[in-house]
C-alpha cells in the first residue's frame, strides 16, 4: 500500500483506569495536544489486556497499538502491571521475531500525574507509526503468495 | 437488539467549540440499535439529566451512551440518573469526548471524526453490557492500628473515643515509638515525654483499646470491612498478668552486654529489660539472644528474684487471629544507615553522631544522663558542628532523593538547647537551605541565630577528618563568602535522612497497599485522599506515608481515624460488581488464574456440570466476588477464555477495538 | 555544535541537576588555587559562558582527584565539567599547558615516566 | 519391547490396571498410533520401537475419566508433559500407573529420503541399529538412524523421567544440536527476511488443527478459536491473518507451559516447523526470567504467573 | 593460576622495584604474571572525553589481548589499573564508544568489555586471601607502624572502580596486618597528593603532600605504603616519612627482599 500524504494511522491505546487513563485526562485538562489518530480504550488494569485484543486490533486494521499502565510498583491492584510487563515483553518479542516492525507496539508506564508524559508518549508513538506507514504485515495480508 | 440512546454534551463550549455535536448526533442515529440521539449544552445539569430520564421512559431505552467529559468526572452522575429512572446503572457507557478529544485537538473536522469513533466504540460496548448488581458485605466494627508510636496512638484514641474497638500492634516491648526517644520538641521546646506519656497511659487504660506490644502482623487476608489478621505475639518470657514492674529482674540480670536499642546502641542494657522507664506496658521482655538461661539453661537469676513469679522461660510465640473492618498503617520511620557516607567518619569516630543519638545524649535518661559529653573521652565539647542533609536530597545511589523535612527544625532546636545550657559551647550549622515552613517555625530558627548566636554557614561539608589530638577537622565551604572552611570541632552531629521503617515493605505486601520507590506508602490521591491507601479499608497515619513532624503526624492520625470511623459506622458496604467470573463449561480447572490473583479471590471446587448433555464432575474455578477487585489478571492467564471480567468482558473490549479500527 | 552542548557531550554532565550544596568545593584540594570554584562550574555552563570556564585558572589547577565526583550528592560531578572545559580549550586553539621545550628543565632523576605521560595527556592535545 | 509387553500383561492380568495406554502397530512399520488396550489379548498389537514418537500423556486426560487405573508408557520427554498436566489438575495421578520407558531417539518417516518405502528395519527396541535398512520399491537403501531422527531428539531434554512408578529400558544420549540455534538464526535475520520466512511457512497452514489436537498443553475443553469468548470462533478463515493470529495466540497460551515436546511439528501434515514459535518463547523466558523447563516439577511458579520487581521492559533488547 | 600482566611504562623503568617484587612474590604465592607481549602505554590519565577514541585504544588492545589469552588482566600500578578498568567499563557499557572502538580495531570478534581487570592487591585479597598470605610470611614486620596511602586512582570513581569503600577503604590495612605490621588509620589516606601537577606546580603539590604525611605522622606512622609510582615520587619529594611500594613490603615479609639494616 503506498503511503499517501493524507494517510492517517489508526492507533489503539489501552489505558488502565487508575493511572494512565487519568494521565490522559490530565493531558486533556492541561490542553497538551497529541494526534487525533489515538483512540483510547479504558481497561481496569494493564493486566486486563489480552494479546488477543492487540492482535485483533491489527487484524481489523490498526497501525499501532500502545498499552499504558501504572508504573511498576504503583499498580492499583499491586501486581497487575508486573504480569502485563511479562506478557507484553514476550508478545512483542514474538511479533519482532515474525518480522513485524517493532515500532508498532509499545508499552509505557504513565501515572495519573504524568499528563505531559502521556502527551509526549502519544506524539512520539504516532510519529513512529507514521514513519512506518500503513500496517501491511499484520493486517489483512494475503499469506498465500 | 438493545435500544440505545446517545446523549452528546456540549459542555458549554468546552466540547461544542471543537466537536460538531450535531454531526455526532447525526452519526449516532446511523448506528445499529441507536433509537434516540440528542445533544444538550450541559448534560450533567438537572435539566440535562431530565432529558435522559424522558428518553428512557419514552423510547424504552435499555442502553445509554453519554458523550461528555471523562467518566472520572460524571460516570457516577449518569449512572445514578439511569438507576433513578429504572435502568440498571451498568448499562451506561461514557464516551470521553472532552479530555480525550475536544481539549486536545484544534481542527474541528478531525475532532468530530474522533468523537464519532469514540461514540461508536461506546455504543458497540453498551450493546454487550450486562446489567450488574453491586453486592453487599458486612462490616466488622473493629480496627487494627499497626505501629504504636504517636501516630498509631493518636489514631487509636480517636477511633476508640468514637466507640469502636481498636487493637494496636507494636513490635517493640513498649508503645511510644520514636517520639519517646526525643528529649524536647520543636517549636515549643516542651519535653517530649511530658506530652507523650499521658497519651500512652490513656491508650493503655482505654476500654476500647487493646495493645499488643512485642507483636507483629503475620498475615492479612480479606478485604475492606472484613479483614482477617494473624498477629504474632512474640514470647516475652514474662507473664504479663503477674509482673508488677518492680524492675528487680533488670537490676539483677548478669547479662549486661546487649546494646540498648532505645538509646540507639550508645550504651548497654540487661538481657531482661523494658526499653525505658515510662514503658507501657511496664513489663519487661527477655532478649532470648542474650539471656544466659535461655541460651545455656543455667542462670535463672531473674526468676529467683521475681517475687511475683512472673518469669516463664517456657513461653513460646503465640498467634492470635482477629477480624477487622479497617486497618491503619502507622509504622513510622528510622534513620538511614550511614555506611555509605565514609567521608563523615561516622563509625570511625565516636564523636560523630546522628541527631537522634544526640537526642538520647541530651535526655536525662540517656547514656550520659543528659550531660552533653563526647562519647570518646567524656569531655564537654566546646565546638559542635551540625551537618544538614546527610543522605537527604541525594539523587545518587547513596542517599534519598527527598527532603526529610524535620531536620532543619530539630537542628535549630538542638543548637538552641546547647547554646542555652552550655553558653560557652560554639555551634556551627552547615546547611544547604534552611526550610522552615510551619507555624512559628521560621521564628524559631531565627531565634537560634539571633538570640542564641548559632553560626549558620551556607554550604555542605565535604569531609570530617579525625585528628590525632582527638579533635575533628571539618572540611566545609561557605558559599556566600566563597571560602573553603576548615573548622576544628569536638563533636559533629549529622542530620541523617529518615526512611520508612524497614518492615513497611513486608506489611504493604500483606495489605496489597502500594509503596513508592522510597518505600513510603502511597496515598489514594496525593491531594484529595491523603490518608487513604488505594486499597480500600487501609489507611495511613504518620511518617509511613511521607516525612512529617509531630503536629502533622497527629493531624494525619486524626484524619485517618475519621476515615476509619466513617467506614465502621456503616453496617453494609457496596461491592464493586465488575468482578471476574468463570464460565463453568469453558473452565479447565488448571489453577493458573489463582496464581495471579492478588486477592486470593479464586478457589476451585469439583462439581457436576452439564456440558451439552454430558454430565461430569469437573474442577471449576470459583471467584469470591466479595474479594475480587476486578483487575482482570486472571482473564488473560486463562487460555480458554473461561475467566471473564464483568463490565470489561472480552467481547466488550473486542467490540470497542473493532469499532475503533473499522 | 555550540560550546554548551559540546561540554555536556564531552563530560556527560547535566548541570541542571546541581542543587548548589557546595560539597564539591568543600572537598576540593585545589580550591584556593582556582579562580572559578568547583560549585560555580555549573553556573558557567548554564549561563552559556563555557569560554570563561575554559580560560580560567581552574582548568589547569584541577587535580583530577575525583573527590567532587565521588561525593556529589546529585550526580552532577563538576570535576568532569572542568576536565571537559580544558579539552575544549586544548582542541580549539591548539592551546597547550605544557610544551615539549619546557620538559628538560622540569626533569629530575626520580621523576616517573608516568608523570610525563599524564602531564602531556592532561595539558596537551 | 517384549519386556514392556510382558509387564503390561502382568499388570493387566493382576487387575492392578484396567487398561494399557500404549502404541499400536500400523499397516506399515512407521504408522504407529496411540491406543488404549483393554485386554491381554489385544496387546498383541502393542509395539514400542523407533517410530513410537507419539506423546501419550495427553490421552491421560481421557483416561482419568474412565474407571480404574491406566498403565501408560512415557518416554523421558513425555513425562514432562504429564507432569505439566498434573500440575494443572488435568490428570489424576491416582489413576495412572506410569512406566518410564527408555528412548534412543525417535524417527520421522519424512526424514528418510527415499521414494517408495516398503519397510524399515533397524528401529526395534531395545536394539536399534546405527543404520536403518530401508526396503523400497526400487531396492534396498540405508540411512543413518541419527539422520532420520525427529528434530526434537537432536535437542533432547535428557534421559531422566520426572515422574514414574517404575522404569524399564535404557535411554541413549542423542543430543547433537543446539536447541536454540534455529531460533537464533531467525532472530538474526532482517525484519523483511523474518517476515518472508514465516509468511512462507504459515502460508502452508490449512488449519487442520492437528498441532492443537496433539499438543498436551493445548488441552482446553473448549479452545478460544472454537468459542465465542472473544468473538474469535473461526470455522473457515475470513482473512489470512487468522493463521498468524492462531499460531501466535496458540504459542502464547502455551508459553511457560509448553515442555517443548515437539509434537506440533511432528504431526503437522504441511511440515511447518511450529516448534519455532514455542521455542522462541522458551528462549525469551530463559533469557529474561531465568532458565525454566515446564513440567520439570510441580512447585516452581510458571514464568507468566510470576514476576520480579525489576523485570525487563517490553521492547528491551529488540531491533 | 595465570594472569595476563600489564606492567606499564613506569614499572619498566623508574619503578623497577614495584615490578620485580610483584613478579617474584606472585611466584612465591602461587600465581603467575604473564606479561602481555605487545602492551602499549595506557596514557597515565583516563581519557575523559566521551567523544575521543584514539586515546582509549591502547587500553582496549591490552584488554582484548587478555581476553584472547582467556585470562584476567592484572596491573600493579594504580594509574594503569585505573585507566584499564575505566576503559573496560566504557567498552562494556557505553554503546557509542563500544561501536567506534570496535570499528576502528576491526578485531575478528568485537571486544565488549569481557576482560576482568584486577589490581594485584585484589588478587592478594580475593584469590590468595590475606589469611593465607599471613601464613606464608617468614619475616613478619612486627612492631612497624605503617600508614596506607591510597590516593585517588584506586578508589575513585567508586561506581566504576568498585575496588573498596571510597571513603573508608580497608584493603591496604588488611594487607599490612597480614604482613605482621600495624596499620595506621589517618584521615587523608584517600586525599589527593597532587601527582599530576607536581611537574609544574611544585609548591601546591608540596602543600598537599605535607597535609597527608603530617597527618600520618601525627598518628604515629613510621612509613607510608603506596601502589602508585607517581604518589611515591611526589610524597617522597615532600616529606621526611619514608614511602615504599606495597610490593617491597610484601617481598620483605616473604623473605624475597633482603632486609636492609
Amino acid at each position: 500500500m503506498p503511503v499517501t500524504e493524507n494517510w492517517k494511522p489508526t492507533i489503539v491505546a489501552f489505558c488502565c483506569n487508575w493511572c494512565s487513563y487519568a494521565g490522559a485526562d490530565l493531558a486533556g485538562s492541561s490542553r497538551l495536544a497529541y494526534p487525533a489518530d489515538v483512540k483510547i480504550i479504558k481497561v481496569p488494569c494493564s493486566c486486563r489486556v489480552n494479546p488477543m485484543f492487540i492482535l485483533r486490533a491489527f487484524e481489523k486494521g490498526a497501525d499501532g497499538v500502545i498499552l499504558c499502565g501504572c508504573h511498576p510498583g504503583d499498580c492499583h491492584y499491586s501486581t497487575g502491571n508486573y504480569y502485563a510487563r511479562r506478557r507484553m515483553t514476550l508478545l512483542f518479542s514474538m511479533l519482532d521475531y515474525l518480522g513485524v516492525e517493532d515500532g508498532r507496539t509499545r508499552v509505557e508506564w504513565v501515572s495519573a500525574a504524568e499528563g505531559v508524559k502521556f502527551s509526549e508518549t502519544m506524539n512520539s508513538f504516532v510519529e513512529k507509526v507514521r514513519g512506518l506507514g500503513p500496517n501491511v504485515r499484520l493486517g489483512d495480508l494475503r499469506c498465500r503468495n | 437488539m438493545r435500544r440505545i440512546g446517545v446523549f452528546v454534551c456540549h459542555c458549554g463550549s468546552n466540547i461544542a467549540a471543537t466537536v460538531d455535536v450535531k454531526k455526532v448526533v447525526e452519526m449516532a442515529l446511523l448506528e445499529q440499535g441507536v433509537v434516540h440521539a440528542e445533544d444538550y449544552p450541559y448534560m450533567c445539569s438537572e435539566a440535562g439529566q431530565s432529558h435522559i430520564a424522558e428518553a428512557i421512559r419514552e423510547k424504552q431505552l435499555d442502553g445509554i451512551v453519554v458523550c461528555s467529559c471523562s467518566p472520572r468526572m460524571h460516570e457516577a452522575t449518569f449512572r445514578k440518573c439511569a438507576e433513578k429512572n429504572g435502568l440498571n446503572p451498568y448499562l451506561v457507557e461514557i464516551a470521553n469526548i472532552r479530555e480525550h478529544c475536544s481539549w486536545i485537538h484544534k481542527d474541528m473536522q478531525e475532532a468530530t471524526e474522533k468523537a464519532v469513533i469514540l461514540m461508536r466504540a461506546a455504543v458497540a460496548k453498551v450493546h454487550l453490557n450486562a446489567p450488574l448488581k453491586a453486592g453487599e458485605s458486612a462490616v466488622t466494627k473493629r480496627a487494627l492500628v499497626i505501629g504504636g508510636g504517636i501516630a498509631g496512638i493518636q489514631t487509636a484514641l480517636d477511633i476508640a473515643d468514637a466507640g469502636y474497638h481498636v487493637d494496636i500492634v507494636e513490635k517493640e516491648p513498649s508503645i511510644g515509638g520514636r517520639m519517646s526517644q526525643l528529649d524536647k520538641t520543636f517549636p515549643t521546646l516542651d519535653c517530649s515525654a511530658c506530652i507523650l506519656t499521658p497519651k500512652m497511659v490513656e491508650a493503655a487504660s482505654h476500654e476500647n483499646i487493646t495493645i499488643h506490644t512485642w507483636s507483629e502482623v503475620e498475615k492479612v487476608s480479606g478485604f475492606v470491612g472484613n479483614f482477617t489478621v494473624d498477629i504474632r505475639k512474640k514470647a516475652r518470657y514474662v507473664n504479663m498478668d503477674k509482673c508488677t514492674g518492680c524492675g528487680i529482674c533488670q537490676e539483677k540480670c548478669p547479662s549486661k552486654k546487649p546494646l540498648n536499642e532505645f538509646n540507639r546502641g550508645l550504651n548497654n542494657r540487661s538481657a531482661i529489660y523494658t526499653p525505658f522507664a515510662q514503658a507501657i506496658p511496664n513489663v519487661p521482655v527477655i532478649d532470648a539472644a542474650a539471656c544466659i538461661k535461655l541460651k545455656t539453661g543455667k542462670c535463672g537469676i531473674c526468676e529467683k528474684f521475681c517475687q511475683a513469679g512472673a518469669i516463664d522461660y517456657a513461653q513460646t510465640d503465640e498467634i492470635i487471629t482477629q477480624q477487622y473492618g479497617a486497618i491503619v498503617v502507622a509504622t513510622g520511620f528510622d534513620t538511614i544507615k550511614l555506611d555509605k557516607y565514609g567521608e563523615y567518619a561516622y563509625g570511625e569516630s565516636k564523636d560523630v553522631i546522628t541527631s537522634l543519638e544526640l537526642e538520647r545524649i541530651m535526655n536525662a535518661a540517656g547514656p550520659t544522663k543528659g550531660h552533653l559529653e563526647r562519647l570518646s573521652d567524656g569531655k564537654a565539647p566546646k565546638e559542635i558542628v551540625f551537618i544538614q542533609c546527610v543522605g537527604s536530597r541525594c539523587s545518587d545511589d547513596r542517599g534519598k532523593p527527598y527532603c526529610s523535612k524535620i531536620c532543619c527544625m530539630y537542628t535549630a532546636k538542638h543548637a538552641m538547647l546547647i547554646r542555652d545550657k552550655y553558653p560557652d559551647t560554639n555551634v556551627t550549622v552547615f546547611y544547604i537551605d534552611v526550610r522552615t515552613p510551619g507555624k512559628n517555625f521560621d521564628e524559631f530558627y531565627r531565634r537560634a541565630v539571633e538570640d542564641y548566636g548559632v553560626n549558620y554557614v551556607k554550604g555542605q561539608v565535604g569531609k570530617v577528618a579525625p585528628q590525632s589530638d582527638g579533635s575533628l577537622l571539618v572540611h566545609g565551604v561557605d558559599l556566600l563568602e566563597n571560602k573553603q572552611i576548615l573548622k576544628k570541632a569536638d563533636m559533629v552531629v549529622l542530620a541523617t535522612a529518615i526512611e520508612p521503617n524497614s518492615d513497611v515493605r513486608k506489611i504493604a505486601t500483606m495489605l496489597t497497599a502500594s509503596i513508592d520507590t522510597n518505600n513510603f506508602l502511597t496515598e489514594a490521591h496525593p491531594k484529595l485522599r491523603p490518608v487513604e491507601s488505594p486499597t480500600a479499608g487501609v489507611f495511613l497515619s504518620g511518617v509511613c506515608q511521607g516525612p512529617k513532624d509531630i503536629p502533622e503526624t497527629v493531624a494525619q492520625a486524626g484524619a485517618a481515624a475519621v476515615k476509619v470511623i466513617g467506614l465502621l459506622a456503616k453496617d453494609k458496604l457496596k461491592t464493586n460488581p465488575c468482578t471476574a467470573k468463570a464460565d463453568e463449561l469453558r473452565c479447565n480447572g488448571c489453577s493458573q488464574c489463582a496464581g495471579v490473583c492478588p486477592y486470593g479471590a479464586i478457589s476451585y471446587e469439583t462439581r457436576q456440570v452439564n456440558d451439552h448433555g454430558i454430565r461430569e464432575d469437573r474442577r471449576i474455578a470459583v471467584v469470591n466476588s466479595a474479594l475480587c477487585q476486578g483487575c482482570g489478571a486472571c482473564t488473560v492467564t486463562c487460555p480458554s477464555g473461561a475467566m471473564d471480567l464483568q463490565g470489561f468482558s472480552n467481547r466488550q473490549i473486542i467490540a470497542e477495538v473493532d469499532a475503533i479500527c473499522r | 555544535m555550540n560550546q554548551v552542548d559540546e561540554i555536556k557531550q564531552i563530560s556527560g554532565v547535566n548541570p541542571l541537576k546541581c542543587m548548589k550544596c557546595g560539597k564539591c568545593s568543600a572537598s576540593c584540594p585545589s580550591f584556593y588555587e582556582m579562580d572559578i570554584k568547583p560549585h560555580q562550574f555549573v553556573s558557567y555552563v548554564i549561563n552559556d559562558d563555557v569560554q570563561a570556564l575554559a580560560n580560567s585558572r581552574s582548568a589547569w589547577k584541577c587535580l583530577s582527584c575525583f573527590a567532587c565526583i565521588e561525593r556529589c550528592p546529585r550526580n552532577v560531578q563538576p570535576g568532569k565539567l572542568i576536565d571537559a572545559a580544558r579539552q575544549i580549550l586544548i582542541r580549539q586553539r591548539g592551546q597547550e599547558g605544557l610544551s615539549a621545550d619546557e620538559i628538560p628543565a622540569l626533569l629530575d632523576e626520580d621523576m616517573p615516566q608516568q608523570l610525563l605521560m599524564s602531564a602531556f595527556r592532561k595539558y596537551r592535545r | 519391547m517384549q519386556e514392556l509387553m510382558e509387564r503390561a500383561k502382568e499388570l493387566l492380568a493382576s487387575g492392578e490396571v484396567a487398561r494399557v495406554l500404549g502404541w499400536k502397530k500400523g499397516e506399515n512399520d512407521w504408522d504407529v498410533e496411540p491406543r488404549f488396550f483393554e485386554s491381554v489379548d489385544s496387546l498383541q498389537d502393542f509395539v514400542y520401537d523407533g517410530f513410537c514418537g507419539a506423546n501419550l500423556s495427553k490421552y491421560m486426560i481421557e483416561a482419568g475419566k474412565k474407571e480404574g487405573k491406566t498403565l501408560v508408557f512415557l518416554k523421558p520427554c513425555d513425562s514432562y508433559s504429564y507432569n505439566q498436566l498434573l500440575r494443572e489438575h488435568r490428570v489424576d495421578r491416582e489413576k495412572a500407573y506410569i512406566i518410564g520407558v527408555g528412548c534412543k531417539g525417535k524417527l520421522s518417516i519424512s526424514k528418510i529420503p527415499f521414494d517408495g518405502i516398503v519397510s524399515v528395519q533397524g528401529a526395534s527396541y531395545p536394539d536399534v541399529s546405527e543404520n536403518l535398512t530401508v526396503q523400497t520399491l526400487y531396492g534396498t537403501q540405508t540411512v543413518a538412524y541419527k539422520d532420520a531422527m525427529l528434530e526434537r531428539c537432536h535437542v533432547c531434554k535428557g534421559k531422566e523421567h520426572v515422574v514414574y512408578d517404575e522404569l524399564l529400558g535404557e535411554s541413549t544420549d542423542t543430543v547433537d544440536a543446539d536447541r536454540f540455534a534455529e531460533v537464533q538464526r531467525i532472530e538474526a535475520m532482517s525484519p523483511e527476511e523474518k517476515f518472508a520466512f514465516f509468511q512462507k511457512e504459515l502460508s502452508k497452514c490449512i488449519r487442520c488443527n492437528a498441532c492443537r489436537n496433539v499438543c498436551p498443553a493445548c488441552s482446553c475443553r473448549k479452545c478460544v478459536f472454537d468459542s465465542t469468548a472473544f468473538n474469535s470462533d473461526q470455522k473457515a478463515n475470513t482473512t489470512s491473518f487468522e493463521e498468524k493470529m492462531f499460531h501466535i495466540i496458540r504459542a502464547f497460551h502455551v508459553a511457560g507451559r509448553c515442555t517443548d515436546c515437539g509434537e506440533c511439528s511432528r504431526v503437522c501434515p504441511q511440515g511447518i516447523p511450529l516448534h519455532l514459535f514455542n521455542r522462541k518463547f522458551i528462549k525469551d523466558i530463559n533469557n529474561l526470567y531465568g532458565a525454566y523447563q515446564a513440567g520439570s516439577d510441580l512447585e516452581t511458579k510458571a514464568p507468566l504467573t510470576n514476576f520480579t520487581l525489576d523485570d525487563a521492559e517490553p521492547g528491551v533488547g529488540r531491533g | 593460576m595465570k594472569y595476563s600482566y600489564f606492567p606499564g611504562c613506569t614499572l619498566r623503568n623508574k619503578a623497577k622495584d614495584l615490578d620485580d617484587y610483584a613478579r617474584a612474590c606472585a611466584e612465591k604465592l602461587g600465581f603467575f604474571l604473564e606479561e602481555l607481549t605487545d602492551w602499549q602505554c595506557c596514557g597515565g590519565v583516563y581519557p575523559l572525553g566521551a567523544d575521543e577514541i584514539a586515546s582509549k585504544l591502547p587500553s582496549v588492545r591490552a584488554l582484548n589481548a587478555a581476553k584472547e589469552n582467556g585470562q584476567d588482566l592484572v596491573a600493579v600500578c594504580s594509574a594503569c589499573y585505573h585507566v584499564l578498568k575505566r576503559v573496560n567499563d566504557d567498552m562494556a557499557n557505553v554503546a557509542d564508544i563500544q561501536t567506534r572502538a570496535n570499528n576502528y580495531m576491526a578485531l575478528p570478534e568485537p571486544y565488549m568489555g569481557e576482560t576482568k581487570v584486577l589490581h594485584y592487591l585484589e588478587v592478594l585479597r580475593d584469590v590468595v586471601g590475606f589469611e593465607n598470605l599471613k601464613k606464608q610470611v617468614v619475616n613478619p614486620l612486627t612492631g612497624r607502624k605503617i600508614g596506607a596511602y591510597y590516593g585517588c586512582l584506586l578508589l575513585r570513581p567508586s561506581s566504576v572502580m568498585a575496588f573498596d569503600d571510597p571513603e573508608n577503604p580497608t584493603i591496604l590495612e588488611d594487607f599490612i596486618r597480614a604482613l605482621g605490621a600495624e596499620p595506621v588509620i589517618y584521615p587523608y589516606r584517600n586525599e589527593c597528593c597532587g601527582g599530576y601537577i607536581s611537574i609544574k606546580e611544585k609548591e601546591q603539590a608540596a602543600a598537599l603532600c605535607q597535609r597527608i604525611t603530617e597527618s600520618a605522622a601525627g598518628f604515629q606512622a613510621d612509613c607510608l605504603v603506596t601502589a602508585c609510582p607517581l604518589c611515591k615520587y611526589n610524597l617522597s619529594n615532600n616529606s621526611e616519612l619514608p614511602v615504599v611500594y606495597f610490593t617491597e613490603l610484601l617481598a620483605e615479609a616473604l623473605g624475597i627482599k633482603e632486609v636492609q639494616e
